[in-house]
């Protein structure tokens, strides 16, 4: 970096006062009824193009009813669902191109089918497997991180890679508005904006951190604003309008690609549903505040403004819900037929070369088989 | 007074040491209206307000940064991490301060807090929910390190833990919460910090160990009695400072030994302990110590914990080999 | 927190495009002349009250170059220089009260003068002797962090045992650029402010963290504005004019300590020396630079003031100079002559009460005696 | 070719390396222009170019983090944390991401990145400079370990931790930065990242010990030779995975083993040493295996430093009493 591209407007010491200012802009593009507020985008006004949104949202919505469905009947774990987020999945995956990276946290499910991760390979994770991190497509994005923000420092690494090789790609790592408050997050985020790296970064404030809610999360008005403290651009988007979503993130795709530098966006949406299988949040969470945000669903607000402008109508959806169903059911039993690991594979990825002093753990292991030796685990 | 599980009994705990002393404070993720994700806190912010049951914004280094900054300002910050996963990003505050503000400051200011969090495998749990990496703790000088393995000695050592004046890392095995019931008369009364509970007696071999895999120790001595075999077996309990006393004593008598630990099994707490015994029971040992440990693998994901856990037939399997030699 | 105070300006989904806006302000008093831009504070317009600013930084100084001296000569180990910054330590140290609590980074030893730490101290600690933190006044001030920023937390945290207790007193952590950067202040900064906590933080600005360059540490036109990310007040300061570091210090410490929450602080200064005595400053930095700074010096900046506004002259300074090194020699002798800790003590604040088990080890040490049991060491 | 010092051998072969490999890339705290805060990487930015050597910010979280994504994406990258008691913040990448990354994708991202620190202390540094707690990283599966203990071995071995298809924590003995000079041939030869260094033959005892205590370690040989004891020295080197066969044999040969280690006793990689020499070893141990170490204290600030890193006396005196029994 040059003296002329300095980013440091401190004034000389002696000098008079002077002052820095900032403002964070909100973007919304079609209002809950799924009304137009103003001119579309370019991409919003072919039909096809919206259908293809419209039906990536189902989609998750639907193998989201079906994953709890699976755990609830205990053919899976813990699952984390995505109720009420697809927008901001579909509005993210849609904009990305396949050449990009994409660093989740585990409610993306909408951006990850958009860029082919299969859904028995989630299924896979949940159900207690690793081998659902191996994603067949893709295979350059992360796994689903469960040690909350740790994946932006990722997302930023990788943009780091992409930099140095001077690939056209973008790095996109996603955080919730509870990680908005953790470390690894404002150190990444400075880090790429001091080395301007082509990285977008998307904060998901789904109003809630398991059963802290937003505003004693943080003091900030915005959690966009934080993109201020790293010199980063950052604004704000209605993540339930998936139009809007993808243009914002369009936007910042495009600016990094063309060596533009990061971007921070904040997605406003709502966790529709409880925080996994295993939470409850009906113990800090008023039923009217859910109530009263299924106005702003993003699957609703899109099908309406399909069927006003689109010929959307009946007959259409319950093809479609027939459709995505019948490709979850297979996903489902890919999943459910998926034969169990050999136990010793739980040592067959800890090093390239497994060490010979572990060799011997290994065959422990094999010998001991299915049961680990007995039945008598709790 | 009715029978209840170590979920209970620590919130009981939590309960007397906020009520019989105002400087003590409970934060951590979701403690306060959720009760925590194990249910732990559950009715404490009810009853002792939100501003000394609070919920902490999602932020582990600061959590634990700022219990040390209250610590030596005389509040007696409880803290909780919410899976053992997450306190690593803890680990610079815990080390570099927690542990060493006594000494930094000759005294002058000091660290009486409690880091809770739960320990171990064996509950379907997510990635980053099931890890039992004590040792590494137990490798700092200034720390101590404590897991209880009944409602009872959770109660007890959680007391002793909110009143010692120095740090406090407390690893609550989740399989374990709600496993048991056991009586627990809330009186109060604290359990030492540095002596091993010696679960039950025996002549023919000492099994030591300590959080969730008491259970299946337990099971193996059963098993282990109905053949013949007399194991005694320790619960260390308070793995730092460790007390290795009553682990020689009972090896003197036995002149056999198995450790088991869910940890990895390189350079653990087992290793200590077997090292120790070689250095200072070796005269009395007439078989090779055995670990029975974790392997030296990543915890997998929960399809394979139990072949990864520790079972009773590995534990029968290694007391055997101790009774092999003679 | 009740709803009408909610930090959360966040659009209800499905609003229009709304903004948040912010500014940074930079406060400066006295130019580096000396020459007052404007009205001066209360404080400032007794000449009694300026001197003792004066001298504190005077002080400050001499013992620098005293502590460099000693270090260079043998008697002491790595020592961190606070020259050129004693505009900022002297502005916190008088803005603060005895009841206050602060923790420090390395150089702010001026502050702690004023505060009652002893020099002696100070020399012990980094003569390699636990000893020099066991101050014996302000006994619940912070001991020197080395870990950078790892102390925000800490102050952050002794201000909420002061909220707890409803003491009308104000917690203040200092950090420098560098640790800027560091997830510890972010994340404590945003608790602070989602618990309007009272604590002020103050970013002491020189311009380089050991060889990095401000501008290359953050992308961020000021240090000030990542307060914005915490929806805490921030905003700049000359740190090299000591009335306006202590006026905007005075008026930050207030706020806290009525209840108006935390604030954040950038103080604008310059490192003058290398970055400790093991540092080469000229590795990395040009020389003009440090030359162009040296008008800006704090110290030199006050004088000026004085000699044209309350009869300062030679006589009156080379008494200060005086009596300021007089101070310091005997706290020198101090340091000189403190007998050596025996060896064993390394055991003696390990633990309130030393656990059996390591009684053996605590014999061993007090045997083996002051060699360690030979000469050999490297 | 010249004698050169620890440090220029690592500078040679992060250079080789930087030369060799495009994709290997540096970074850390004032490793550019300044050439880092012990002029390891001095001259690396000028001649490879600051898109490849460069300044971080302030932050060890994100410096570890994203060297991990890196990784990932088919870099090399090689991160240096300036002091050892700075690596904590990155404990928390290391642990729940470096070393499982392949574990969590079965192989489809991989970790291959070197983290540096100096370690140890003895060089009269300010607080939390002087750390040697590798034993926290030995117990961590899916890492790897290594000190080096001399020019050449460092050279050898970082082109092998550089080269090696997964995490690498390399700990540098800043106490023998520039103790002692050593002819290095820079051939780019890796040494193998399994196999513990026999640097001195013997038959009455075994010295086993790694980084800066092989100095203490073989001066007391040196001395012992001279009363008549013959020692053979073993460097364990590559901590994690630790070569045991070695250890073994060698024990199996002397009969007596003295572990010696700057780390704290507890539950250090000593104690695995030992506790395996006691399972594996115990038919061929003539006398019980002592261990010399730093105290189970806080590394006391540079005026007692030598009084808690064992001194050769220290080190002859444990020998002797291997020697006793018999
Ligand atoms: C470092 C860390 N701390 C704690 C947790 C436990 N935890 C899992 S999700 C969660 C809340 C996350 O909230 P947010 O970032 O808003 O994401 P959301 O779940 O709402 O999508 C917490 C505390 C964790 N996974 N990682
Ligand atoms: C966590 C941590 N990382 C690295 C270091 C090594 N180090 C000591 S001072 C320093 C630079 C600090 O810069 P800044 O915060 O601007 O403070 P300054 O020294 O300029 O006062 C570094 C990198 C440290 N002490 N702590
Ligand atoms: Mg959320
Ligand atoms: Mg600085």
């Amino acid at each position: 970096m040059n003296a002329s591209e300095r980013p440091d407007h401190s004034p000389p010491l002696g000098s008079e006062t002077r002052v820095v200012a900032f403002e964070i802009k909100h973007t919304q593009i079609i209002d809950h009824h799924g009304a137009p507020l103003g001119p579309l985008p370019e991409f919003a006004k072919d039909p096809a193009e919206l259908i293809k949104l419209y039906r990536a949202m189902v989609l998750t919505r639907l193998f989201d009813n079906k994953a709890i469905a699976l755990q609830r009947t205990g053919k899976m774990g813990t699952y984390a669902s995505s109720n009420g987020q697809e927008g901001v999945a579909v509005g993210m995956g849609s904009a990305m191109q396949p050449c990009d990276v994409f660093a989740p946290v585990y409610r993306e499910y909408g951006t990850q089918f958009m860029r082919g991760v299969a859904m028995h390979e989630i299924l896979l994770y949940w159900g207690g497997d690793e081998r659902g991190m191996n994603y067949a497509q893709q295979r350059q994005d992360f796994p689903i991180s469960v040690p909350i923000a740790s994946q932006i420092p990722h997302a930023v690494g990788a943009a780091f890679a992409m930099k140095l090789r001077k690939e056209p790609r973008v790095s996109v790592g996603v955080l919730g508005d509870g990680a908005s408050s953790k470390g690894d997050f404002y150190e990444s985020l400075n880090i790429a904006g001091a080395w301007q790296l082509p990285v977008v970064i998307v904060i998901v404030n789904n109003q809630w951190a398991i059963s802290l809610p937003r505003h004693e999360q943080s003091f900030a008005a915005t959690l966009a604003q934080k993109g201020i403290a790293a010199g980063v651009p950052c604004e704000q988007v209605d993540g339930n309008d998936v139009i809007a979503m993808r243009y914002i993130m369009e936007r910042a795709l495009e600016r990094a690609r063309n060596g533009g530098g990061p971007t921070l966006i904040e997605a406003l949406t709502y966790r529709m549903s409880d925080h996994t299988t295993a939470d409850d949040a009906s113990r800090y969470r008023p039923p009217a505040e859910l109530e009263g945000q299924r106005q702003f669903d993003p699957i609703m607000r899109l099908k309406n403004y399909l069927t006003h402008n689109a010929d959307w109508d009946d007959a259409k959806e319950q093809a479609l819900q027939a459709e995505c169903s019948a490709e979850i059911e297979s996903e489902v039993k890919l999943y459910l037929d998926t034969p169990p690991m050999p136990p010793e594979s739980m040592f067959d990825h800890l090093y390239e070369t497994l060490p010979a002093i572990y060799k011997e753990q290994r065959d422990e292991v094999m010998q001991l088989g299915a049961t680990g030796g007995g039945e008598d685990h709790v | 007074m009715s029978e209840i599980t170590m979920v209970e009994a620590i919130n009981l705990a939590l309960a007397r040491a906020l009520e019989e002393d105002q400087n003590v404070v409970v934060f951590g993720e979701d403690v306060g209206a959720n009760g925590g994700v194990f249910r732990v806190t559950a009715g404490l912010q009810k009853r002792f307000g939100g501003e000394r049951v609070l919920d902490a914004p999602l932020a582990e280094t600061a959590i634990a940064g700022m219990a040390v900054g209250m610590a030596t300002q005389g509040i007696r910050p409880i803290i909780e991490i919410q899976f053992m996963g997450f306190i690593y990003s803890a680990v610079d505050q815990i080390i570099n301060h927690a542990s060493r503000m006594r000494n930094r400051t000759r005294s002058r200011l000091t660290c009486p807090m409690v880091l809770r969090t739960p320990h171990g495998g064996g509950i379907h749990a997510p990635e980053h929910h099931c890890e039992s990496t004590e040792s590494m703790f137990a490798h700092m000088p200034g720390l101590r390190v404590v897991i209880p393995s009944s409602p009872q000695r959770a109660y007890g050592l959680l007391l002793a833990a909110i009143r010692d004046p120095d740090p406090v890392i407390f690893l609550e095995p989740s399989r374990l919460y709600r496993l048991m019931k056991e009586e627990v008369i809330d009186n109060g009364e604290a359990l030492p910090l540095d002596v091993c509970f010696q679960l039950r007696d025996g002549k023919d071999v000492t099994l030591v160990t300590w959080g969730a895999m008491i259970h299946e120790t337990m099971q193996a001595a059963d098993q282990l009695a109905s053949e013949g075999i007399s194991a005694e077996v320790i619960d260390v309990a308070t793995l730092k400072p460790l007390d290795m006393e009553t682990i020689l004593t009972s090896v003197a008598k036995t002149g056999r030994c198995v450790i088991v630990h869910e940890a990895a099994r390189t350079c653990a707490i087992g290793s200590e302990i077997a090292a120790q015994l070689a250095e200072r029971g070796l005269m009395s040992l007439f078989a090779p110590v055995q670990r029975v440990t974790g392997y030296d693998t990543i915890m997998p994901l929960f399809r394979l914990e139990k072949q990864y856990i520790p079972s009773t037939a590995r534990i029968m399997a290694a007391v055997k080999k101790t009774q092999e030699v003679s």
